[in-house]
């Protein structure tokens, strides 16, 4: 999608590379600019991870740094949090997002409350790294979109990033961060292409990112769904309407300065996600952004997202995943409400 | 050939008892029970127990078609008409082996590589292939094949098998509930959960650790220091230590532990040493971790050419292979049938398979869900 | 609180217990009218457990029926489950609030999940109770409030309960459901006292309970805070303002029904939890209520909960604690908004 | 008396090494080791380790002090200065023996019950009360007393410790990261991924059991079949197992147990014997499911009386006894001094030990709390 609100300034830098290839150059970079940096979790030597996201980094880093673990992910995230108590800043990766649950309590008890109970004395800068979402026809605990509980665990920061470039720098930015960082990455677009500043500064880890105004409506996404969202604003645009799309890039904290300004200017918002609608983060932002805009919104915030059941079996998962078709519908009934604002 | 039994000394109960194949973990460790070489030889120790010529060719018939299974499920996998599959080829002793050594209603809980085992059960190719095609999450109604549903979450299932003999002991039942886990989920705190529960509650639980040397890239050496039947000794579990590509040794000490478990006397634990001869799945490339050398040899200890060499040195009958030859390709045409003549699910439907009583969110979900495919429809 | 609206009709077998002695007599009633029936968890036998909810049971019930189980909390889920798959309906006590999560794969992953995974062939008939929330001074740990992880999760039913009869209604019925329950005590409730009919019919599943009945502004509670919303309501009347309140009784699913037609007759609603305001039960509910009654609204739906952190130190868990003065302070927000409903 | 070294045997490096304390499993376990009989006599072993007199003067001052700290914490929670309370009555030699075998910049992960080791490491009574009275949720900085915050999600410290001690390696330190842990934990998963993680990347851990044979009202055999040190062993840890009531023995045994660890042959457990003499915490009815028997049984195994009968029959001085009275009287008033000037909490300032970086939540919320403060003291 060259010229694509998601690109980029182009420097002497950048680069087009997958956004899996913008993970891996900022897990490198991240390696060589801090060497208490490193790597631990399942198959993630040689093999370079499932999805290859930490391909050759044992190799230039030895394997001290570059950890092959044992099959537990709660030991991969309790070694962590010591590793971190002794002054690493390590990188988790956990296989799919399926396979995270058996390290819940490590991160919502252990890691996400560590500092505070602490008393402001100790920080443990760690990062998760999850692959997410669904699209992949993977079989079943392999297409888990699971922000929501992380996302309401008080001492995290819960990161999702939707195109190469937010990949490389809010990665970075992960890595730097001195709290424990929950980091999203939307498997279905690992091989999605994009220009990659490899000199640009690392993002913000609390700013929500405009990726197309609007004046009739905002669709508000995250991940794996950006590009969801993109493609429905483009279709709106041919029915004439003119809708904005903002890119969480952070659901916890949300940055609601952003979304607030969005609503407030367009008077409708619809939020698109792929974890199940109830208690989603479409939820928050629905009570949040009414809470903030009630007087503006001209139509009550929808939500998009999965049906409150398992994820289903690959060969339905169309109609599972929210699509432009489901978002287009959305939309429309948001559109269709009359009212005026009550201001 | 050395000394067979025909029928075998163990199926006579006059004959004095051939020695416990139980491995009392001492610090020297003798290795695992081996019953035939590499070569189809007999060990002293398979001598001693002898060989029953029937369960040889069934154990032989039961590996041919797991392989058979395994590699047209492979092919489907290539051609397009499975998402994926994860091969069972190199691992077919150690399943058959044990499975058959069990009553055929002790309910046995795989894992998601026990394609041998399932097919022993009774499992149809289609349900097999069912879930691996992504037209459900499981194929097959456990009950009738006393076999759940694989368990992809890993260890996940040593749990639920605790729970299920508990039930058993509840109940009064004296059944064997087995379960199949790997080397790597052997690092999962809920596989060490179950052993110390069934340990400390004398639950009877039997635990098959298909020890295939590898967790996709991960080796052995990574995962653990000491082998699983050391650990699970430690527990206090009963354990025993077998060459999981010698079916007939591995039906022997599967037997003896279930014995164990049967009697009351607690769970127990059989860590078959075997090899997963493919990469983890069709997703997988192994040549990034391990090498041809590796493979070379186990190629050389595999299961089915050494229980072949045993039936033949039986002087087993040339119709036996020949008629087995023809089972094997019509398994083969039914494996592709089955797999084209898998229904599609229908999101429609799955709105009805997660609660048993009403739910007034999934309902109102579900109305949602059909006015928009109304929609859609009226719009094409 | 005679004559409280929370009080059942008194029969012939009404008797005065507190909420915990009415829990454990619903338990030991399932017991008898089901010999499937099973108790598992720490400490349950002898000691009765660490609140003397199974007080007595184990004696009565033998130890095959009331097990004390080693120290672990996924085995104690994932043993349930074992057991339901074998014809038994087990109900796990999980200790405190805070030690469910190592449990949390048995739960989200394989407990709710199983039933959809075998497509409708298996059903799990496991009730998983809970001591929830704080307000007794306890250490960390002890007094969390995690029903939004649950709530999210498709496949649970998540309960809650907040006086003496639901209580033995409510867990009746959970024990009957053939769907998973997590099943939530209001452990600083434990000790109230009120009327319990044991002659009364198990209690549906998916209804919430008006509790008072009012006109200007409707408040949300479940569990503990239901004490304090009738306390804000009674303080909010002698201000002259007519507040109703809603006991949800089902935090998954929701009693939308009931919720929308509060909404509706009153304009205004207040949700009021323990759990951390953002991504907890008030974001769905208010995003729900908003979609489903946005014009009649006159203010937006306001929400009170813990602030977005770890739970504080005992001595100061009152100030955390959602408590009548902030119940009030968001109840008088609410009433400020001037506009009119749209419709 | 039997024989008594002064300086001790092992002191001395021309002395023939005395035999190890290492306990190999077998099936017939010969007990836990011992040096000093329940009535104070030396043992075979006792006798040929010889004793230390500086050593078990402060091994007993140790003691007493938190024998004292228990107390008077016990009667703070009585008076209501505490909110609870979890007393380590009887388990002081096990503590106290295993932390002064460490070195002092080995870094300690205690679960919730080490307050003798916490006050060996220097945390003071006002750090160690805080928790307890609700002021805050650790009452010290980790870091100056290489002893972490407590833990009280059973078994969750084994990892921190693991992954700390990972950390070390890489440091290239050669600390014994060491971490404490109840025969109630080790039931959990964590606890059991801590043993084979550690063992399979041969990290050095020191683990340490203190099975005081009670977690809350769960005795051990409901806990566990084979004991926590058969258990470590078959995950490949070089395992000990001593009588926990016995400071002398419990030193040596760590002592060599940090040694094996430090010399990077891989992480150990010592599994020390000891008993809870009090309710699990003083909200606790132990009444309830054990008996005045058991009570008298590990009441006459005392570690202070003990360990007292060993320094009497030394002929250690009369002011050692009533020097060491004085300071404990002392301590006495600290304590209760310190618990009541702990100041309380402000909730303001939880909003800024949550995060690191800022955090536009929490600065919303916490601006909304002031301004609710604010106006709640405008109203009254
Ligand atoms: C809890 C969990 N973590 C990670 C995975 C991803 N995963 C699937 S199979 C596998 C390796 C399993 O190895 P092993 O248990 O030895 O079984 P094998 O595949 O060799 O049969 C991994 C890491 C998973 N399924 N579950
Ligand atoms: C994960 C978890 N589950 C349950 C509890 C509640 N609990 C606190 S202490 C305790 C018993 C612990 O026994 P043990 O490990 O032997 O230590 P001890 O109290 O005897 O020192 C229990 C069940 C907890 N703290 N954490
Ligand atoms: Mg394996
Ligand atoms: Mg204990």
């Amino acid at each position: 999608m060259a010229g694509s609100p998601t690109a980029p300034p182009e420097t002497a830098a950048s680069t087009t590379m997958t956004l899996g290839r913008a993970l891996n150059a900022g897990l490198r970079r991240a390696m060589r600019e801090d060497d208490r940096v490193v790597i631990l979790g399942e198959d993630v030597g040689a093999l370079g991870g499932v999805f290859r996201i930490t391909d050759g980094l044992q190799r230039d880093f030895g394997k001290a740094r570059v950890i092959d673990s044992p099959l537990a992910e709660s030991a991969i995230v309790g070694c962590a949090i010591g590793l971190a108590l002794r002054g690493f800043r390590p990188v988790c990766e956990i296989q799919f997002d399926g396979f995270v649950y058996p390290a819940f309590d490590q991160i919502v008890s252990q890691l996400a409350k560590m500092r505070a109970r602490s008393g402001g004395r100790l920080s443990l800068p760690v990062v998760i790294r999850i692959p997410v979402g669904g699209g992949i026809g993977a079989v079943e605990h392999h297409s888990e979109s699971n922000e929501s509980y992380f996302a309401h665990t008080a001492g995290l920061r819960v990161i999702s990033c939707s195109n190469p470039s937010d990949a490389y720098r809010l990665l970075r930015s992960a890595i730097r961060s001195d709290d424990p960082v929950i980091f999203y990455e939307p498997k279905r677009r690992y091989w999605d292409k994009g220009l990659v500043d490899l000199e640009a500064s690392p993002a913000s880890l609390d700013r929500a990112r405009v990726l197309r105004t609007g004046t009739d409506l905002t669709i508000v996404a995250h991940g794996p769904t950006v590009h969801t969202a993109l493609a429905a604003a483009d279709a709106a645009a041919e029915d004439g309407f003119s809708v904005g799309v903002v890119d969480l890039r952070t659901i916890a904290p949300l940055d609601m300065e952003t979304l607030r300004r969005c609503a407030e200017k367009t008077g409708r918002m619809v939020v698109v996600h792929e974890a199940s609608t109830f208690m989603g983060i479409g939820a928050e932002i629905a009570a949040a952004v009414t809470e903030g805009c009630f007087s503006v919104l001209r139509a009550p915030v929808l939500r998009v997202g999965a049906y409150n059941l398992p994820y289903p079996p690959a060969k339905v998962e169309d109609k599972f995943l929210p699509d432009v078709d489901r978002l287009l519908d959305t939309i429309d009934a948001a559109l269709s409400y009359r009212g005026k604002a009550r201001t | 050939m050395t000394l067979v039994h025909d029928p075998p000394a163990f199926a006579s109960p006059t004959d004095p008892p051939p020695p416990s194949l139980e491995r009392i973990w001492t610090s020297k460790d003798s290795g695992p029970i081996q019953f035939v070489t590499p070569d189809g030889e007999l060990t002293d120790l398979g001598a001693e127990y002898g060989v029953d010529r029937a369960l040889a060719q069934t154990l032989y018939r039961d590996m041919a078609r797991a392989r058979r299974l395994d590699h047209e499920a492979l092919a489907l996998q290539r051609q397009g008409e499975l998402g994926l599959w994860l091969q069972c080829w190199g691992q077919e002793a150690a399943q058959v082996g044990s499975v058959r050594a069990l009553s055929p209603s002790d309910y046995v809980f795989p894992s998601y590589r026990e394609h041998a085992a399932a097919l022993v059960r009774g499992v149809t190719p289609g349900e097999l292939l069912a879930q691996w095609r992504g037209v459900s999450h499981a194929g097959w109604d456990p009950g009738p094949y006393a076999f759940h549903l694989y368990s992809l979450v890993l260890g996940t299932q040593t749990l639920h098998a605790t729970g299920y003999a508990m039930g058993s002991l509840l109940d009064g039942a004296d059944d064997v509930v087995t379960v199949y886990f790997g080397d790597g989920a052997a690092s999962q705190g809920d596989v060490n959960e179950a052993f110390n529960w069934s340990a400390a509650g004398n639950i009877p639980v039997l635990f098959i650790c298909q020890n295939n040397q590898w967790a996709i890239s991960t080796p052995t050496d990574v995962q653990f220091r000491a082998p699983v039947h050391q650990r699970a000794a430690g527990f206090g579990l009963r354990t025993f230590h077998v060459d999981g590509n010698d079916a007939l040794a591995t039906y022997a000490v599967t037997r003896e532990a279930a014995a164990i478990v049967r009697r009351g006397e607690g769970p127990a634990l059989v860590e078959a040493e075997t090899f997963r001869m493919a990469g983890h799945s069709t997703s997988d490339d192994p040549s990034r971790y391990r090498t041809e050398t590796d493979l070379a040899t186990w190629q050389a200890r595999d299961p089915l050419l050494r229980l072949e060499t045993v039936l033949r040195s039986l002087d087993t009958r040339a119709s036996y292979f020949s008629e087995l030859e023809e089972e094997l390709e019509r398994l083969a045409v039914e494996v592709r049938r089955a797999c084209r003549e898998l229904p599609d699910p229908v999101l429609d439907q799955l709105f009805t398979h997660t609660y048993v009583d009403p739910h007034p969110l999934v309902d109102a979900e579900r109305l949602a869900y059909r006015k928009f495919v109304e929609l859609m429809s009226v719009e094409d």
